[in-house]
This record gives structure tokens, C-alpha cells and sequence, in this order.
């Protein structure tokens, strides 16, 4: 008797899961793409997630209406981490395992991004990130892609700016933060190659108000031609005031970190002179005719501008990028499988995006050089394009 | 006292109750995203436990408990990363290491007072965060370092429900251990001095050494939890040290209420829960967050445990 | 025979001599009085002989041995308990808790076996339950063994206190002004628990304001002013002393 | 060499007398009511917003601007004050530091709703142009900022000792019961307290967002510096917090210019901790006799 209830109940469960089984497989070809993202909408990093986000938003919204991908809309699932990389990596586990998104686009900072790729490695997910640091592509990970120009690159173009200016002592001054040691080490294992000497090395610590004590140590120090300052956001912000405080007047160099409007209008007056490699789009007004991203850039700027109603800043392009490659691997791969995803991602070639002109490897998974920077110096609160 | 009113104490009712919420709440749980936040509950609940008999029974606060966590945190991560110790030595070893250092230390700290204390205990916290955040080349910095997974001679706890039971049966090993030291002279000499440090020094209890006794007590428990958190997370940031997760930790014993073990883990569960279900709040979620705290505590200034525990009694009565 | 003898105490508070080079002795078995105005030092005194204050000049000897600058629980092991003039009842315990803290040092209270509820422990504690039990049974207090402490009224308080110094098993007892705030009906039930407690061979050793109870009570008598001893002796020698009269003329003289 | 050590004192006189503004404001706090306010470093961001989005965004002349945002910032306060403090009078004080970290967290989260997560600047009072005094280069901000302080000492000492409030505040910190008996208005001081340390607050919000810009989290690490110079210097001591607070600072700007700028912090956390090891109720704080 029992036996018999038991089986029966069996009999009904088992079809019960066929029946949704079926119908989950019916339903996939009209399911939407799900990407994933979690970026530092809040938080230290804020300045750089905000824009990120309401560019991922902006642009999927528009996908969606031009009929989507591969005939499929695109949902997009956010979460904002707070820069916060415990609170990242809980996120990405919800990601992964709740939403089940097909790819994961974000991670404003390097912290944040290197806390989830063990997690995106272990789940086999395709990951673009747009944060700064070298280290999350170098050594290549299988599943982790990302779409800044690395610090190393920035420091390069930096160093053969000054070398052609004939400068060669160097005061190096940096933040503690994962791009900023990432920068300022590279400006040290870099320095010979470009026959420059560091004179001064100096660091601060996150959110640090007052600067001074270290800039007045840089002061003294006999014989620096040229400033380097390696860092982002507000820090950056108070570094500059406070070495015009200190009536420093060195050529002054910042890196791509402080490409962004609200750097030139926080410092006031401090930023005039400065000097920083950044993406074209930056100044994509100014750029010859002939220059590939112009058309792109200028179009961005554009709608970003019309939307927003808020200067660009280069960190939008990141995010902007970072969903073009994957919807181009999406539509080469012709559907969302992981690996399929992942391997086309991989072979993005000659693709013109907002930061530069992309083309990956096994080897490469960023896939910019120093090209994609220009050199821009701040004048008159705008930014000037340096030939 | 005959069986049926046993159910009503924390040792009997209580521990039941919490066995079997451990037991059945698997079944309730849709996916491993689930799983990763009951795991978080059952490690801070470990934390704010001991945190609780400090905070709550010995009456002293602290709010730098987040220290010890990333101690315990950053001694797994070190000795397993760096120096290829088997999990469970580090984990001893960090928790001993912590003890050490809370055992040098809580002599004279234990004797400020109110917020004298808080300060004290304050500035440890933000110390080892700051050495851990500084010490570049053995923690890797502000952006953290990534920890090796756990293993037991050879067996590796693989996939969140296996981490799920460990969690649960730590945690309930916890409560037990809790509650007897509550219930026994230990546990009562640590309430004497809450309640009076006088009269506790003339019946005979020395309070200093109870001070220090406790304060090592919840180091040591918040360092094996962090240790037990590395690991299942797989990465450790000096944020888990830092001051903003000790006003969590101290957040979650209040709110749940002090002097009530079973309180530490209600506030450690809502805590640990509420910003994943503030997400849907968007631009509104620090907003919410900090109304719900200041309105759970000016209407229930006990905690949640205590205030519902009397309501309870006094229906019944 | 002397139980306790202080030698020329001394103990300031900022240019205040609280205590001023003070010698006194306590006979055992014997219940003793201090008197004094306000300010002479009565509670500070208990506050030095029981080591919560060091003093910065003198000597206190328990039953022969100097114990000057122990800590208080160290007093508490050598046999010496004390109430406070304000209480200080953990109110955070009921009351059979409260006597049970005072058995501390006779409870299994190692740490290890107390976190693994060792059968020792539990059953020890469970002895101590009872005797603390009975203690308040003692002091009166039988209707309030499982009442939590801050839900009980101020006399019976008072009693708790009581109930939970004897629990130290004192030889020497300091009731820090045991009668404040009752009403008289009250005081004479204090007055029969304190000649009960003197019968079971404890020395009890009184400050107190409430003249009728202190010639009642006491066999000997010490009158504190400005933190030196004025006199001693029996009630009706105390009773007498000019000094004593001219002392108490100002503030308390009606008792006399 | 003595330039240089001068340029480390001026960097940290200026953000000493920060902390001392901000920890002045706990310790009139906690004279009236025994409470540690965790929210008093959102009253410095409060103040420093307010003051921006008035001055940039509302296109108000500074002189408008700043009492403005002060104003502001005071509302604030007292809103604290009447809705989370005094329905909570009777609570412990880890609950009510509980209250206050949560007041925080809310007011950040407003701000960043209505303001924007961004860092914004507020322009320096007189111009950013460094003044050179024989090696020495002073920014014009912080002689805004030292001179304030110094006003405002005064202003509180006149204020303490003078006026009837003044005298009435410090009777309340002194014992609050006989403060009642003699017929103080407590509510009123607890009122008045929360409004003052709101001004305070707001004052060094203004006079350091030039320096530092001024964003929603801006008030976390202000705060905390402004408690630990109102412990070192004893709490309830306005005066000890002063003290205290040019103490943090200026350990502050020595430890980056002569030690590490990496431990800077920590210096100052270790300096405060060993002052309490030996002096536990702070530098200037009355030694509580245990009364028993």
C-alpha cells in the first residue's frame, strides 16, 4: 500500500520535471542574454563606476531597441559594490549562481576585479573588466579579459613624453591604492629603459586630506626636472592643489586615472599645465580627420552629452567597450555558449573602440598599445591635444 | 523543572530550535548564491557570540573586533599562501597568534572605561588594519591577496552545502560552548563586573583577570572565524579588518540584543541579509539602511531578542 | 583578640585628609559600631580596610598578617566582606544569582572545565544553588529566590546585599550603613539579622547613622571625626564623652 | 632643514584645527547628554555640501553661502536631536552610539541622493596662491582656517563663562540632576548642544573643502580623528579637545614628513592609546573618584 503511494507520487514528480524541463527548453530561444555587472557605483571609486553604469544602461537600452542580439534582447543585471571587493565577490557568486547571467562585464577597480577572477575562473564565465592595473591580464587568465589601458601604458607614453622634453630626473609620488602601486611600480622598472632617474619617491595613504609634508620633502630635493604623480580620483585632486600650494612649478604628470572633467574642475586653477596620456575620445574634437576613432568618438561624446546632460570621461568608454566586444563575440559565436563566447572574444580584432583600436591574443587579452594614448596637457580648465 | 518547561531555556528550546532551522533550511535554499549568505550569517553569528559575551555579559565594549577577524583572516591566507602551512595549523596558529596579542594588550586596555574604552579598543582595530594594509609585500596591500581553499588531511571541503554544514556545526558548537560558560561561575563573574566592579572585587572575583579572560576569549573566536571565512571565501582585502566591519560586528550584537547568545546570531542574520535586500532599493539603500538601524534601536533600545523574549513572557503570564 | 588593626592610616583626596593617621583595632567575635558626622571618613575607611583605596600611609593587619594594598578580591579570600552605603546589587542577575557571585571563590570556576560543562562543575554548581538558596532563607528573603534584581524592592535589596557578603563566608563582615532609607519596622528586623549573623561566630563591624540601632546592636563603639579616632568604648561611655557631644553637637547631637 | 620642519607644522596646524573643531563638537555633546555622537563628521560634510551646492549650484555670493550652509547643517542637528536622541534618552550608551552611527549612515546616504556621489570643490576663500614666508609656502585656506579656530575658542570661552546658556550648559555637565533642580532647562541644553556642535561641524566643513573637496564619505575619517582628539584631550574637556586635536594633526604631518607617510594614521592612533594606557581619562580629564 505505502509502496504503491510512493511510487505513484514518483511517477508524478518525474513527469511533473519533464514537463518544466521541456518547457525551460522551449522557452530559451526567446530568453533574453543576460549580462552581468557590478561596479563601484558608490564608494571611493564612485567617480568612475557612476559613468560606467549609466553607460552599460544607456547602451543596452539602445541594442535592445535596434532588435537586440542574435535575436535576443539583453538583460542587463547590475549591483553596485560599493568599492568594496568582499562585497564584489559576493555579487559575482549571485552573478553566477542566482542570476546565472551568460557574461560579466564590470569590476570598477582592480581590487574589486581581482577578488572575483578566481570565482569567474572556477564557474568558466567570460569576464571583461574595466579596471586599470596590468595584473589582471598579465599572466593571461583564461576566462579575464579587460578594456583600460594598463598603467604600464600610461607610464611609457609618460616617460617618452619627458624624454622628449630631455628631461630625465624624476620625483615619483603615489597613492596606495591597487592602480596606484601597480603605476608606481612600474615607473620604477621602466625608468631605464627610458634612461630616467628616480630622485624622489613618495607615497600618501587613501582619501588622504593633506599631502603637503610629502610634496615639501619632494621640494627639497635638489635636481628634479619633472613630477609624476600616480593616482586617481579625489587623491588626485589633492595632490595637484597641494603642490601649487607649495608653489611647486616642476612639469607636472598625472596618469589616465585623472582623465576626467570633474579632475580639471575640483582642482580649480591647480590642474593648468598638467600633463596625462589619455584615450582619444578625450579630445576627440581636436583629433585630425584621418585618425580612425574620431567619427566613433566624437558620437559617443555626443550621446553621452545628450542623455546625461554631463561632461564625458574617458571611464564611460571603458564600459562602452567592454559591451561592444562582447556583443560582437556574442554575434560571431552566434549564441551565448561560454566557451564559444569566451574563444571570440579572444579573437576581437582591429576593433575600433572608444579607448583605442583593439585586437586580442591568446597571449593579449586587452590588446592596446601606447597608440591608443594620446598626450593632452590641461590649459585653460580644457584639455589640449599635444602633437 | 519538567521537560516540557526545559524547551523554554536557551540550552534546551534554544539549542533544538537552532539545530533544526541548521537541519531543514537547506531545503528552502532555491541556489549556492543563498547558500553564501547563510554561510556569511553563520560566520559573523560566530563573531558577534563572542563579541556579545564582551560586549554584552562583561559590559565592555569594543569596537575594533574586526581587527582580530582580520588577523585570524590574514594568518590563514599568509601561512597557507606564503609558507605552505596545512590549513588547520595556520588557522591554530592565528588563532593563538591573536590571543597572544589580545592577552599583551588587554591589560591596559580593559582598564579604560566607557568611552575611554570604546576609543581604545577603536584605535587597536584601525592599527592592524593599517599594518595589514601597509605591509605590501607580505598581505598584498589594499587590494588583498587571494587564500588556497581548506583542506583536512587531505580532504577538501568542496561546494557550498558542504561548507554549509561546517559553518552550521561550528556555529552550534559555538552556542553550546557560549552558553556554558554563561550559565557557569565564569560566566556569572562576567555579569558581576558588568554589574558592579565593586562589589564583584569584594565577593572575592578578580576582575581584571576576568576582563582580560573574556577579551582573549572573543578575539580568539573572531580570529578562527576569520580564518574559516579566507578560506571559503578564497580572497582576503584589509577591509575585513577595518573599522567600518567593526561597527558592523557591534551593530549586530546590539541590534539583536546584548546578553542574549541567541541574539548575537538574529543580529548577525539580519545584518548579513538586509543589504542583499536593500539592493532593490537602489540610490535609497544607505537611506534605508541607516533609518532601519536607527529606528530598530530607538523603539527596541534592548535589541530584538530581549524586547521580543519579555513580550513573550509577559503574554504568557 | 584583635581580628583586624589599622595603624596609623593616612588617605587624601586632593588637599582633603580623608583619613587622617588613624589607629583602631576590632575584637573578634565582637559587634562593633563606627561612628562619625558626615565627611569623617567611616566609608573610607572600609573602602582602605577592604582595598578598593590603597592608603598612602600605615598599615592594615587581617588577624595578624599584613594585608595593606591587597586588592579587594585577595581581602575577599582572606575572609572579609563588606555592603555598600549605595547599593551595589548586580542588577543585572536575579537574586539567587546575586548570592551565588558571592560564593565564587567556593565554586569550580576553572575555565576550561566550566566552557565544556564538565559533570563537576554542573554538579557544584548546583550544591552552591542551595546553599545561596538557604542564605537568603536566612536573611528573609525566601520569597524572592528566583526574582529578577531589579524588580525587587529596596529593603529586601539591602537584604540581598547582606545575603551575598555572608555568602563569601566572612570571618569579618563591614556593613556599610545597613538601616539607610528603612523604615523603623524595618530597621528592627535589620537589627534581629545582625545579631542573628553575630551568633554565627562572625564579626560584624557597622557604620551607621541610626543611634537607637548602633546602642542596641553594638558591644563596642568607635566615633570617626575628621578621619581620627575621638573615642571608643561601650555605648554608654561613648554616651558621655564631652567629645563626642561637642563633635555631634552640630549635625547629629539630637540622637544622643 | 628648519623650513622644512616648518612646512610640517603649518600642514599640521591646519588640519589639527580640523579636528579640534570637529572634536570640540563631541565634547559639547557629551556634556549635555553623556552621548558620543558618531554623526558629528556628517555635520563637516553636511556643511562643506551644502555650502557648495549653494555657492555653485544655487549661484549664492559666499558671505550668503556659508552662514547658509551653517544654518543648514544646524537644522540638521537639531532634527537629530529631536528625533533620534530624545526618544532614545533613556537607552545605554552602546545603543546610543548605535543610534548615532546609524544617523550617519543615513545622512550620507542623503547626501549622495541629493548631491551626487561626486567629489565637488569649493573655492578657497582668498585664492589659492601661496604665500612664500622666507621658504615657508602658506596657503591662504589655512590661515582661514587657524584664524577661525582661534575665533571660535574665544567666541567659547566668552560663551561659557559669559552668557547665562553658557553657564547653564557647563552646570549640566558638571551634574546634570542638581543642573534641573536649580531649574535648567535640560531639554533645552541637549537642544542647544546638537545645534552648536552642528555649527561647529559645519564651520570646518566650509573652511576645509577647499583643501580637501568635500563628498558624501568626507565626514567618516574627519569624525574619527575629531573623536580621538576630544578623548585625548578628555572628554567633556572643549578645551582638552583643542589640545588634542593640534596633538593629532600635527603627529600627523610629522610622522608623513620624517617617519612614513604610510603609518601616518597609525602613529596617531598609537600616540592616543599609549596617552590612555597612562593617563586613561585623556590629557585634561578629571579623574572620576569610584564612589561606592
Amino acid at each position: 500500500m505505502i509502496r504503491d503511494i510512493f511510487s505513484r507520487a514518483a511517477v508524478c514528480l518525474l513527469s511533473a520535471l519533464a514537463v518544466l524541463i521541456l518547457a525551460a527548453g522551449g522557452a530559451r530561444a526567446a530568453e533574453p542574454i543576460k549580462i552581468g555587472s557590478f561596479l563601484a557605483v558608490t564608494g571611493g571609486a564612485s567617480f568612475l563606476g557612476d559613468p560606467e553604469k549609466k553607460t552599460l544602461e544607456m547602451y543596452v537600452a539602445r541594442v535592445n531597441a535596434n532588435g537586440g542580439v542574435i535575436g535576443r534582447q539583453i538583460e542587463l543585471v547590475l549591483y553596485d559594490s560599493g568599492t568594496d571587493a568582499k562585497k564584489a565577490a559576493s555579487f559575482v557568486k549571485r552573478l553566477i549562481n542566482d542570476d546565472k547571467v551568460d557574461i560579466i562585464l564590470g569590476g570598477t577597480t582592480t581590487g574589486e576585479t581581482m577578488a572575483v577572477v578566481p570565482l569567474v575562473e572556477k564557474a568558466g564565465i567570460p569576464f571583461i573588466s574595466f579596471a586599470g592595473a596590468g595584473v589582471i591580464v598579465q599572466p593571461v587568465k583564461k576566462w579575464v579579459f579587460k578594456t583600460p589601458h594598463t598603467d604600464g601604458l600610461a607610464v611609457q607614453k609618460i616617460y617618452e613624453d619627458i624624454q622628449a622634453q630631455g628631461l630625465s630626473k624624476v620625483a615619483l609620488f603615489a597613492g596606495s591604492g591597487g592602480f596606484d602601486k601597480s603605476c608606481r611600480a612600474n615607473a620604477h622598472t621602466l625608468a631605464g629603459k627610458y634612461k630616467i632617474e628616480i630622485v624622489a619617491d613618495e607615497t600618501h595613504g587613501k582619501g588622504d586630506t593633506d599631502m603637503t609634508p610629502q610634496l615639501t620633502k619632494i621640494k627639497n630635493t635638489g635636481g628634479v626636472e619633472a613630477f609624476l604623480y600616480c593616482g586617481f580620483g579625489a587623491d588626485s585632486v589633492v595632490a595637484a592643489k597641494n603642490y601649487r600650494q607649495l608653489g611647486l612649478t616642476l612639469p607636472h604628470y598625472q596618469s589616465h586615472g585623472s582623465a576626467s572633467k570633474r579632475f580639471v574642475t575640483g582642482s580649480g586653477g591647480a590642474a593648468e599645465g598638467i600633463r596625462l596620456p589619455a584615450a582619444a575620445l578625450l579630445v576627440a574634437g581636436q583629433l585630425p580627420d584621418s585618425h580612425p576613432q574620431k567619427t566613433l568618438a566624437l558620437q559617443f561624446e555626443a550621446d553621452y552629452r545628450a542623455k546625461f546632460n554631463e561632461p564625458i570621461s574617458t571611464f564611460g568608454g571603458h564600459a562602452y567597450d567592454g559591451l561592444m566586444i562582447a556583443i560582437g563575440a556574442i554575434e560571431r559565436a552566434g549564441s551565448t555558449d561560454p566557451e564559444a563566447v569566451r574563444a571570440e572574444i579572444e579573437k576581437t580584432a582591429n576593433y575600433i573602440g572608444v579607448d583605442g583600436i583593439y585586437t586580442m591574443s591568446p597571449e593579449d587579452h586587452l590588446g592596446l598599445d601606447t597608440n591608443s594614448f594620446v598626450m593632452v596637457e590641461i590649459r585653460n580648465g580644457d584639455w589640449q591635444l599635444l602633437k | 523543572m519538567n521537560r516540557f518547561m526545559r524547551l523554554a531555556t536557551p540550552r534546551y528550546g534554544g539549542m533544538l530550535g537552532l539545530a533544526a532551522i541548521i537541519a531543514v533550511l537547506p531545503a528552502f535554499l532555491p541556489n549556492s548564491f543563498y547558500f553564501d549568505v547563510v554561510i556569511l550569517v553563520g560566520l559573523n553569528a560566530i563573531v558577534c557570540i563572542g563579541l556579545n559575551l564582551l560586549v554584552g555579559y562583561a559590559g565592555q565594549i569594543s569596537l575594533g573586533h574586526a581587527g582580530f577577524f582580520g588577523l585570524g583572516a590574514y594568518a590563514s591566507a599568509i601561512l597557507t599562501g606564503n609558507y605552505g602551512w596545512p590549513p588547520v595549523l595556520a588557522l591554530l596558529a592565528g588563532a593563538a597568534g591573536t590571543g597572544l596579542l589580545a592577552f599583551a594588550v588587554a591589560r591596559p586596555i580593559m582598564k579604560l572605561r566607557g568611552h575611554y574604552l570604546a576609543m581604545g579598543t577603536l584605535g587597536l582595530g584601525i592599527i592592524i588594519s593599517i599594518v595589514l594594509t601597509q605591509e605590501v609585500d607580505l598581505t598584498g596591500g589594499p587590494d588583498g591577496m587571494p587564500v588556497s581553499g581548506f583542506s583536512v588531511l587531505g580532504w577538501e571541503p568542496s561546494g557550498v552545502l558542504v561548507w554549509y554544514w561546517i559553518v552550521g556545526g561550528l556555529l552550534l558548537l559555538t552556542v553550546w560552548l557560549a552558553l556554558n560558560i554563561v550559565e557557569s561561575p565564569v560566566g556569572r563573574a562576567l555579569r558581576a563586573v558588568h554589574g558592579s566592579e565593586a562589589a564583584a572585587q569584594t565577593m572575592g572575583v578578580d576582575v581584571v583577570h576576568y576582563k582580560v579572560l573574556v577579551f582573549v576569549v572573543s578575539a580568539v573566536l573572531a580570529s578562527i572565524a576569520g580564518s574559516v571565512f579566507v578560506h571559503y571565501i578564497g580572497f582576503v582585502t584589509p577591509s575585513e579588518a577595518g573599522f567600518v566591519h567593526s561597527i558592523e560586528l557591534i551593530t549586530m550584537v546590539v541590534l539583536g540584543g546584548l546578553a542574549s547568545i541567541y541574539g548575537a546570531v538574529v543580529g548577525a542574520a539580519i545584518l548579513t541579509t538586509l543589504p542583499q535586500l536593500l539592493t532593490a532599493l537602489h540610490d535609497y539603500e544607505m537611506l534605508g539602511f541607516g533609518a532601519i538601524m536607527m529606528g530598530v534601536m530607538i523603539f527596541m533600545p534592548k535589541g530584538l531578542v530581549p524586547t521580543v523574549a519579555r513580550l513573550i513572557r509577559d503574554r504568557v503570564r | 583578640m584583635t581580628l583586624l588593626a589599622v595603624e596609623s592610616l593616612s588617605k587624601a583626596f586632593g588637599g582633603n585628609r580623608a583619613i587622617d593617621g588613624l589607629s583602631l583595632s576590632v575584637r573578634q567575635g565582637a559587634v562593633h559600631s563606627i561612628i562619625g558626622p558626615n565627611g569623617a571618613g567611616k566609608t573610607t575607611l572600609f573602602n582602605l580596610v577592604t582595598g578598593i583605596y590603597t592608603p598612602e600611609h600605615g598599615r592594615i593587619l587581617l588577624d595578624g598578617a599584613d594585608t595593606t594594598g591587597l586588592a579587594p578580591y585577595r581581602m575577599a579570600g582572606l575572609g572579609l566582606s563588606r555592603t555598600f552605603q549605595n547599593l551595589q546589587v548586580f542588577f543585572n542577575m536575579t537574586a539567587l544569582e546575586n548570592v551565588m557571585v558571592g560564593m565564587h571563590l567556593h565554586c569550580d570556576r576553572r575555565f576550561l572545565p566550566s566552557m565544556l560543562r564538565l559533570p563537576r562543575v554542573v554538579r557544584r554548581d548546583a550544591e552552591i544553588a542551595a546553599e545561596a538558596a538557604e542564605l537568603l532563607h536566612f536573611v528573609g528573603l525566601a520569597d524572592y529566590v528566583g526574582a529578577d534584581s531589579d524588580a525587587m524592592p529596596y529593603g529586601a535589596l539591602k537584604r540581598l546585599e547582606i545575603a551575598r557578603a555572608l555568602a563569601t563566608k566572612p570571618r569579618l563582615l563591614l556593613l556599610d550603613e545597613p538601616a539607610a532609607g528603612l523604615n523603623p519596622s524595618e530597621t528592627g528586623e535589620i537589627d534581629d539579622l545582625i545579631r542573628k549573623i553575630a551568633g554565627t561566630g562572625v564579626t560584624v563591624v557597622l557604620v551607621e547613622h541610626d543611634m537607637r540601632l548602633v546602642m542596641g546592636v553594638s558591644e563596642h563603639i568607635l566615633v570617626l571625626d575628621r578621619g581620627t579616632l575621638l573615642a571608643e568604648g561601650t555605648g554608654e561611655e561613648i554616651r558621655h564623652n564631652p567629645d563626642v557631644v561637642a563633635a555631634y553637637l552640630g549635625e547629629e547631637g539630637r540622637y544622643l | 632643514m628648519f623650513t622644512e620642519f616648518l612646512q610640517f607644522l603649518l600642514s599640521g596646524v591646519t588640519v589639527g584645527a580640523t579636528y579640534a573643531l570637529v572634536g570640540v563638537g563631541f565634547s559639547i555633546i557629551y556634556n549635555a547628554s553623556q552621548v558620543i555622537n558618531f554623526a558629528q563628521g556628517e555635520f563637516v560634510m553636511l556643511g562643506g555640501m551644502m555650502a557648495w551646492f549653494l555657492f555653485e549650484r544655487a549661484g549664492l555670493p559666499m558671505p550668503a553661502a556659508v552662514p547658509l550652509a551653517i544654518a543648514g547643517t544646524v537644522l540638521v542637528g537639531l532634527a537629530l536631536e529631536k528625533f533620534a536622541i530624545e526618544p532614545a534618552r533613556n537607552a545605554s550608551i552602546v545603543t546610543l552610539i548605535i543610534i548615532t552611527i546609524g544617523a550617519s549612515i543615513f545622512l550620507r546616504g542623503g547626501a549622495q541622493l541629493v548631491w551626487g556621489r561626486d567629489f565637488h570643490a569649493l573655492p578657497a576663500l582668498s585664492g589659492d596662491a601661496p604665500i612664500d614666508l622666507s621658504g615657508v609656502a602658506v596657503n591662504p585656506q589655512s590661515l582661514w582656517v587657524m584664524g577661525c579656530t582661534v575665533v571660535v575658542v574665544i567666541l567659547l570661552h566668552w560663551f561659557f563663562s559669559r552668557t547665562m546658556t553658557g553657564r547653564a550648559m557647563r552646570a549640566v555637565a558638571f551634574n546634570m540632576l542638581a543642573a534641573q533642580l536649580a531649574g535648567v532647562n535640560n531639554r533645552l541644553i541637549l537642544m542647544f548642544s546638537f545645534g552648536l556642535s552642528a555649527a561647529l561641524g559645519a564651520l570646518a566643513g566650509v573652511l576645509i573643502a577647499p583643501i580637501t573637496l568635500t563628498y558624501p564619505d568626507v565626514g567618516i575619517m574627519l569624525g574619527l580623528k575629531g573623536f580621538c582628539a576630544a578623548i585625548l584631550g578628555g572628554l567633556g574637556y572643549p578645551y582638552g579637545a583643542i589640545v588634542g586635536g593640534l596633538i593629532v594633526g600635527i603627529s600627523e604631518a610629522m610622522t608623513a614628513g620624517y617617519v612614513s607617510s604610510a603609518y601616518k594614521d597609525a602613529v596617531a592612533f598609537v600616540i592616543i592609546l599609549m596617552t590612555l594606557f597612562f593617563m586613561p581619562n585623556g590629557l585634561f580629564g578629571r579623574r572620576g573618584i569610584e564612589r561606592v
